[in-house]
């Protein structure tokens, strides 16, 4: 398990500049190195921190409560093992309701200093997320619904045991719902823009507006770690093939897991720059298409 | 005779309501009572039960002298010489006086009462009497035409009571008559009070308590 | 040994009575009023938890009989283990609450009568332990409305407002009809069993036919429906509770309306033991349609007390999730999931107990502070009340069910049983039906946690709005006192649920012959696989990490070293007024659901420019559509109605005795 | 048996006496010492017929059975109290200069010739003297109703006696069809209207004939006891009347009314074995009914304390109707129960309207602030009077709707809750208005007299202690008198 936590918590910034330099590169830029976000977490940290007279002792508890709870979650996610041994004090629900205590505090926080522009990002990542939530739950639960268990590994297993069954069309439509609620969750063109700060558009980055320093560091360290969770959770739901039960040989399932992830990074960089963002008030129409697919995908699996 | 009587009767009940002045009553209604009185007479005569004699006596005494007198006096000293006021008109009435005869002979006639030995036919007669003395209160507007309603509706059942059960028990008869006479004095007392405070009898002045 | 238990029942009760007779008695004199009241009831709280815990623990029934009402109508108070586990939800909320009322009346001083409110207070918990305990349909009947109507007076405390008036009428009334029905599904039982005693009513109902089951399953769901606040039978909710004192709307809250569980609990698993498959469903989907109502219209509330009265009406949704899926289980011969449904209502009834007596109290702390509940008139008082804040924080995640908090572990439990509806059963419909009553379940808790954040971050955070929020203090002692046992009810709960279980097993185990096991943890073993949550391991797992991240910081790159300076706001200074208030936080949901707030939203500038305008006014009018649509039309068809039948009476002597002539005509008519 | 004609006499020495002595307060106080002295020779006569054997005298013209006996404790009773209210009331209305101290003495008589008649009406054997008694109390009463000669009080007794006389006229031909039934059996006797031998022979009569008789009875003595359609006079005399005589009149008055038509109505039960029960359903149901809409929009405090009265009364009598030992049961103890809640009520309302000067409901507010002790409890009445537990009217209410599900009147009880909530929710509206909220500036915080006061608690303890505990002698009583509405047979 100690392996997993450091496994995520270094990974993370990785699969981010992947990201980065893979937009770049189709936006025709050069653009920074993939090591750049560990680079920039460094600098971060050893920076000093400007915080507002106004905020309280919230401001300085949300990043590493955030930080926190991003990992403990992460340990809960099967990455290149099935079973890491914890998995007996949580399942799937819990994740999401870690994340949630994640997104919670930072809203929290994005109002502690009292400026308009923390306020109007929190508004609107809470009035999302309660779209995006149940869009992801349905997307997961229409997945989880063949081995029926809310236990990750015992999925896995099950799913990796009677054989993948990807031509399942319901498994398609799962796909596709939980490709859509991964964008919105990762905070990504069309529904949000990470890399903006220009009030119109952003929901996430406006919260962070008022941290500097470590405390800024750690919450764009738990934004990537926790792009990096739902991405092995997207992995592991569709194509977990090569992954390593408990003393498996570990070494060649990792290297399979990176080059996953790496495939996923360059697909989500790939569908950000074919889009545009959209009006915030759209994004609910796109989440609720995705509820529709995961609602037809159970339908299906049902029915068949 | 039995047919005469009744006879009187309704044409008296009937009359009630076509009369012009309210004064006009007092006389019909002294000359219905003084016919039940006869009746009663009648009563006693055939049956020979003694205290048929005593009703007949009582009735010719309290309804064809005192109530009359009282009633007299009651007018003479509101002198309401005016016209009587009416819901329907006069011929408006004395139709629906004639359908409620006819309900009144109906209703007695379809609920086939075993008969008695005598006044068989009084028993109709006295129903319709009550219809038509609520019709007379119903109908007139005027505060004490309803005390004539009523004295109309007990003479109804005087008819029935004195000649098909041949009269009630003693006492009652005598609680019955102290009754009508209270009745009519405090009808009495009471239209004095109303004429004092709403300076008419009229009892469409009478209706501010509603809902 | 049950004597004993007996004794501490008996005990309790007198305390509560006493704790009556002595608040009217010192009705003078307020101060000892006041301890007098609260102390006594504290005590029979806490004897009230110790005989429960007992009863739970010995599974010995409590049974005292009291006196004969009428010739067959005995008042006997019978505890068994389902009374017993409301008894414990009840004392428990009686020892917090009386500890928190102790601070909290003394805004009331020389004001208003401090001994009514606090014998009310008594007499209120004694009629709610009255009504779980009591075994005759009659007596239960007579304490129900003891309970409503005392709650009523107490809601009607300070009726000088219009709208606590407003409030009182619509409740007194609802819960009113409510009773009918119960009445009704009670006299229906009398018809079929010719008993009116809950014994015969176990004994003999459930081999009524189907269809008398079914009139006296939906007779008594809407009879207590009503009282729990069901959507949509809930309008009389949102106005009482927050029209009562705090502690007050804390018990009705937290307590009374749990109440209307027990009945259910009582007529569907005592009585009438196992039903028609539609009775689950139908229980389902109010409840998913109460929950996800219940919190939308919350979320658009700004007065703190309103938006706890909403969400106790989605917590209501989320038990009735937990019934309905427990009652398909039980049609599905499902004992083992039977079993994980009614664990999780039973412990939701125990988690949202605790946890929304914290939040009202939380918020009766910061009227008591600030004489508002209007959050926009609020702000900054994390700094002025710190354990107030950290307190209300603290409920409010347990409210938004977050881990390592009670509220997770029973949504947890409840989130099972509907997932598993979907797993387990082979029905399409039900295995369509439960992953999406758990997606709806995932809503609700969004947007709870949106509406925590709304109400914490603009009445606790940033700059206070208006003076009073600015001259806000802390509480008094008993008052925090009051909020930290239950706070601490909230995690110890949650990271030990074995202490739940062991008690929610004794009636379980009654009604599926099914137990859950756990302590740290929560162990279900189904049959294809095994369900199991640790809020305790995660706990210490997380300090784990947070220790290690802080140590390693500090080793790597030492302390942080803060500076602290302005917001920054476009370069003007920060002034309140361009706070984020709670209108324009949660005017995002507004838009997107649109169409159940029936807004009308008014924007009006003023100026020759509309770019440059001088002023802006913009008004937001919401209305809940069910009341619009639904109860308005209701009401007004009534009165209209009865204006027109009001003219019979039309003061006229003569149509009187025409009504009388003719009723005698039509009456000979009909004889024969 | 001296006990008996002591009852009958003492009402009109007091009555007399109060008219002629022309010091007032040692009349007031010595009116109230002969309703006292009349509550304990009540009392006492009860007690014999209720558990020792029923009380005859005056060769037979006196019959006292548990019936009567129910009826003799209640109007003393209320009687007594209504006397205690009394003197607090007449004393403030002579201090606001409303009426003259010579109208007081004239009030004191004309009440204690009422309880009088009353008295009479329930002793008595003979249904003839019977329908006397009632004519009587009619007459009385309506003097009492006229009492403020308002021109509103002048109509409401005007309509009282008009309909209440042809009412009784119908009653009396029904009296006489009745003895029309009965007299070829036993020929022209007083006896023959006796109703124990009526009740004896019960089984004989001609049923035609006493069919004829009951409907006119019902439709009589239901005019007097304001059941639906006949009840139009009740809210205008009740609430023109003042406050203790609608006490008298809503609490004993139609109770009295009741007990004439309940009499006849076991004769023609028996006769025509229960083929009469349905006419009272009937009658009761519609009573309650009819009622609602004067609940839901009404604007006369005392006009909707009658209109609960009519309600009441239809409650009773669909009681009965629905018969049974259930159901004559609880129709009796809700005789009992209403009689206290009722006068409860309008005793409060009394204080209420002298404070406030207005009948009005919107003109009332706050009577819980200008006068705790009456505002509490007339909070505590209204919901009473709404069959609301823990109360007293709940018990009774509920007996009744046992008995109708037990005897199988499915579709009358499930009717008769739904109107009794509307009822309640529009009683409540009102009630809610005037007890709670701020009082009107000019009125002054303050109780009415001590006696007004005092006055309240006798039937305030019953309402509040039978509501939760109705004792064994009590319950055997009741007992007694269904009994006796039985006709005599379990």
């Amino acid at each position: 398990m100690f392996l997993q936590a450091v496994m995520i918590v270094l990974l993370a910034p990785f699969i981010q500049g992947v990201i980065k330099k893979t937009k770049a590169r189709m936006q025709n830029r050069i653009g920074p190195t993939v090591w750049q976000p560990y680079y920039d977490l460094m600098k971060f940290m050893k920076k000093d921190a400007v915080l507002s007279v106004h905020s309280s002792w919230l401001s300085v508890a949300t990043p590493y409560i955030v930080f926190v709870s991003i990992v403990t979650a992460g340990l809960f996610i099967p990455t290149y093992i099935t079973n890491n041994g914890l998995s007996f004090m949580g399942d799937i629900i819990l994740i999401v309701y870690l994340f949630a205590v994640a997104r919670f505090f930072t809203a929290l926080s994005a109002l502690d200093a009292g400026g308009s522009f923390g306020g109007m990002g929190s508004s609107r990542e809470m009035a999302l997320s309660a779209i995006t939530e149940p869009a992801l739950l349905l997307s997961v639960f229409a997945v989880l619904l063949s081995s029926g268990t809310t236990k990750l590994p015992d999925f896995i297993a099950s799913l990796t045991s009677d054989g993948w069954s990807w031509f399942s069309p319901s498994y398609g439509l799962a796909f596709f719902a939980m490709l859509i609620v991964l964008i919105a969750e990762t905070g990504r063109i069309p529904v949000d823009n990470p890399d903006t700060h220009l009030e119109l558009t952003m929901v996430h980055e406006g919260m962070l507006l008022e941290y500097s320093g470590r405390y800024l560091g750690l919450m764009m360290w738990a934004a990537q770690i926790k792009q990096l969770l739902l991405l092995s959770l997207f992995i592991n739901l569709f194509f977990p093939w090569g992954i390593a039960s408990l003393g498996g040989h570990m070494f060649v399932s990792f290297l399979l897991y990176v080059a996953k992830l790496i495939a996923l990074g360059v697909l989500l960089a790939f569908i950000e720059t074919m889009y545009a963002k959209i009006r915030l008030f759209k994004v609910p129409k796109l989440l609720g298409s995705s509820m529709i697919l995961s609602l037809m995908a159970i339908l299906l699996r049902v029915f068949e | 005779m039995e047919q005469w009587i009744a006879m009187l009767l309704l044409i008296s009940a009937i009359w009630l309501l076509q009369i012009r002045k309210i004064s006009d009553s007092v006389p019909i209604l002294a000359f219905q009572s003084f016919v039940l009185a006869l009746m009663a007479g009648a009563m006693w005569y055939e049956t020979k039960l003694s205290h048929l004699f005593v009703a007949a006596l009582l009735t010719l005494i309290v309804k064809a002298i005192i109530i009359p007198a009282i009633l007299h006096y009651t007018i003479k000293k509101i002198d309401v010489h005016r016209r009587v006021e009416r819901v329907t008109s006069k011929y408006t009435s004395l139709l629906i006086a004639i359908i409620l005869s006819v309900a009144g002979f109906y209703v007695t006639s379809r609920l086939h009462l075993p008969s008695t030995k005598f006044g068989a036919p009084y028993l109709p007669v006295s129903i319709t009497l009550m219809f038509l003395g609520t019709f007379i209160m119903i109908d007139h507007k005027k505060a004490l035409m309803q005390g004539i309603g009523l004295i109309t509706i007990e003479n109804g059942l005087f008819l029935v009571a004195q000649s098909i059960s041949y009269g009630m028990p003693m006492m009652v008869e005598l609680g019955v008559f102290f009754d009508m006479l209270v009745t009519v004095v405090i009808i009495g007392i009471l239209s004095f009070r109303i004429h004092s405070t709403f300076e008419s009898l009229n009892i469409e002045k009478m209706s501010n308590l509603k809902g | 040994m049950a004597d004993f238990e007996t004794r501490l029942f008996v005990l309790s009760l007198l305390f509560f009575v006493f704790g009556t007779f002595s608040a009217l008695c010192f009705s003078r004199r307020d101060k000892w009023a006041n301890i007098f009241a609260h102390s006594s009831a504290l005590v029979g709280g806490l004897l009230g938890t110790v005989a429960a815990s007992l009863v739970l623990a010995t599974k010995q029934p409590i049974s005292v009989t009291a006196w004969t009402i009428v010739s067959d109508v005995t008042l006997r108070f019978k505890v068994d283990t389902l009374s017993a586990y409301f008894l414990f939800v009840i004392s428990v909320l009686a020892v917090a609450v009386s500890v928190y009322s102790i601070g909290y009346v003394t805004e009331y001083y020389g004001k208003k009568p401090i001994g009514w409110l606090g014998g009310g207070l008594n007499l209120f918990l004694l009629s709610m332990v009255a009504v779980i305990t009591v075994d005759h349909s009659v007596s239960f009947l007579i304490a129900w409305e003891f309970m409503s109507l005392l709650s009523f007076f107490l809601v009607m405390f300070e009726h000088e407002k219009p709208e606590t008036r407003k409030a009182g009428y619509v409740y007194v009334v609802m819960t009113h009809f409510g009773t009918v029905f119960i009445i009704l599904s009670f006299l229906t039982l009398f018809f079929f069993t010719n008993r009116l005693d809950f014994q015969s009513f176990t004994q003999a109902a459930s081999d009524l036919p189907a269809s008398v089951k079914n009139i006296i399953f939906l007779t008594s769901l809407i009879g207590f429906g009503t009282k729990a606040g069901m959507i949509p039978l809930h309008v009389w909710l949102p106005r009482a509770h927050p029209a009562a004192p705090s502690h007050i709307s804390a018990l009705m809250s937290a307590v009374m309306i749990k109440t209307a569980i027990y009945g259910l609990l009582r007529v569907n698993y005592d009585f009438l033991k196992g039903g028609a498959t539609w009775w689950g469903a139908v229980v389902l989907g109010i409840g998913v349609l109460s929950a996800v109502l219940g919190i939308l219209f919350g979320v658009a509330e700004n007065d703190m007390k309103r938006f706890l009265a909403f969400s106790s009406a989605e917590n209501i949704g989320i038990i009735f999730m937990g019934l309905g899926a427990s009652l398909l289980f039980r049609s599905y011969h499902e004992p083992l999931l039977g079993a994980l449904a009614l664990t999780a209502l039973l412990y939701h009834v125990l988690n949202h107990a605790i946890f929304k007596g914290l939040l009202f109290m939380g918020a009766g702390s910061v009227l008591y502070a600030t004489h508002t509940k209007n959050i926009n008139e609020l702000g900054g008082l994390i700094r002025r009340m710190p354990w107030t804040a950290v307190l209300f924080l603290i409920g409010g995640m347990s409210l938004a069910a977050f881990p390592p908090l009670n509220g997770f572990m029973s949504e947890w439990a409840t989130f099972q049983s509907l997932l598993h509806l979907s797993f387990s059963l082979h029905s399409p419909i039900w295995k369509t039906v439960g992953g999406l009553a758990a997606a709806t379940l995932g809503l609700t808790g969004a947007f709870v946690a949106g509406s925590v954040v709304k109400h914490f971050g603009t009445a606790f955070l940033a700059l206070p709005r208006t003076s009073h929020a600015a001259k806000a203090n802390e509480v008094p002692l008993a008052m925090r006192f009051g909020m930290v046992v239950l706070a601490g009810g909230t995690v110890v709960f949650g990271v030990w649920p074995g202490l739940v279980l062991r008690m929610t097993n004794q009636i379980v185990e009654n009604y599926f012959h099914q137990s859950l096991t756990g302590h740290a943890m929560l162990y279900v073993p189904f049959h294809r696989s095994v369900e199991s949550i640790s809020l305790g391991w995660m706990t210490i797992i997380f300090l784990a990490i947070l220790l290690l991240l802080i140590a390693l910081l500090r080793v790597s790159v030492g302390k942080s070293n803060n500076h602290y300076d302005e917001t920054w706001n476009c370069g003007t200074p920060l002034v309140p007024t361009m706070e984020y208030t709670g209108t324009s936080y949660s005017h995002p949901v507004l838009m997107i659901f649109k169409r159940l707030y029936g807004i009308e939203r008014k924007i009006d500038v003023q100026g020759e420019y509309a770019y440059y305008p001088k002023r802006i006014r913009h008004r937001l009018k919401i209305e809940a559509i069910i009341e619009t649509k639904l109860y308005r039309p209701l009401i007004r068809g009534t009165v209209w109605l009865s204006q027109r039948l009001r003219a019979i009476q039309n003061g006229n002597l003569q149509s009187y005795l025409a009504y009388m002539i003719i009723t005698l005509i039509v009456l000979l008519l009909w004889i024969r | 048996m001296g006990e008996v004609s002591l009852l009958l006499i003492i009402p009109v020495m007091t009555a007399v006496l109060c008219w002629q002595i022309k010091n007032h307060p040692i009349g007031e106080k010595l009116q109230v010492a002969g309703a006292l002295l009349n509550v304990f020779i009540g009392l006492s006569i009860a007690r014999n017929a209720f558990f020792v054997a029923p009380v005859t005298g005056w060769h037979h013209l006196i019959y006292i059975d548990a019936l009567s006996a129910f009826n003799v404790m209640l109007i003393v009773l209320i009687g007594f109290i209504a006397s205690l209210y009394s003197v607090g009331y007449m004393r403030h209305e002579v201090a606001e200069r409303i009426i003259s101290e010579e109208k007081v003495r004239h009030y004191y008589l004309w009440f204690h010739l009422f309880i009088g008649t009353m008295l009479v009406v329930s002793v008595v054997n003979n249904i003839g003297l019977l329908w006397v008694g009632i004519e009587l109390t009619t007459l009385v009463s309506a003097l009492l109703v006229a009492f403020y000669r308002k021109g509103t009080s002048l109509e409401a007794a005007w309509k009282y006696l008009i309909m209440g006389s042809v009412g009784i006229a119908f009653a009396l031909l029904g009296i006489i069809f009745l003895y029309l039934s009965g007299v070829d059996l036993f020929g022209e006797s007083a006896e023959s209207l006796n109703w124990t031998v009526l009740h004896r022979a019960a089984g004989q009569l001609n049923p035609q004939w006493t069919l004829i008789a009951f409907i006119f009875v019902l439709v009589g003595f239901g005019t007097k006891a304001g059941l639906a359609p006949m009840h139009f006079w009740l809210p205008d005399a009740h609430s023109q009347a003042p406050s203790p005589i609608s006490a008298v009149l809503s609490g004993v008055l139609l109770n009295t009314a009741l007990y004439g038509i309940f009499r006849i109505y076991t004769i023609v039960n028996t006769t025509l074995d229960g083929k009469a029960a349905s006419y009272l359903i009937f009658f009761g149901l519609l009573s309650i009914a009819i009622t609602v809409p004067f609940m839901l929009v009404q604007h006369d405090l005392k006009r909707m304390l009658a209109y609960s009265s009519v309600e009441h009364i239809g409650i009773i009598t669909l009681g009965v109707g629905i018969g049974g030992a259930l159901g004559l049961y609880g129709a009796v103890l809700h005789m009992f129960h209403h009689s206290m809640a009722k006068s409860l009520l309008f005793f409060a309302a009394g204080n209420i309207t002298q404070k406030y000067h207005s009948k009005r409901m919107e003109r009332i507010s706050g009577v819980l602030k200008t006068m705790p002790m009456t505002g509490s409890i007339f909070l505590i009445a209204a919901f009473a009077i709404t069959g609301t537990p823990p109360f007293n009217i709940f018990i009774s209410e509920f007996t009744i709707m046992r008995a109708g599900f037990q005897s199988g009147h499915l579709v009358a009880t499930v009717l008769f809750l739904l109107f009794v909530v509307l009822i309640f929710s529009g009683m409540m509206y009102y009630v809610v208005r005037m007890a709670f909220g701020e009082a009107p500036a000019k009125v002054e915080k303050k109780e009415m007299s001590r006696w007004s006061t005092v006055a309240l608690f006798l039937p305030l303890i019953a309402v509040i202690v039978f509501g939760l505990y109705v004792p064994p002698f009590f319950q055997e009583i009741i007992q007694q008198v269904a009994f006796v509405l039985q006709g005599g047979k379990s």
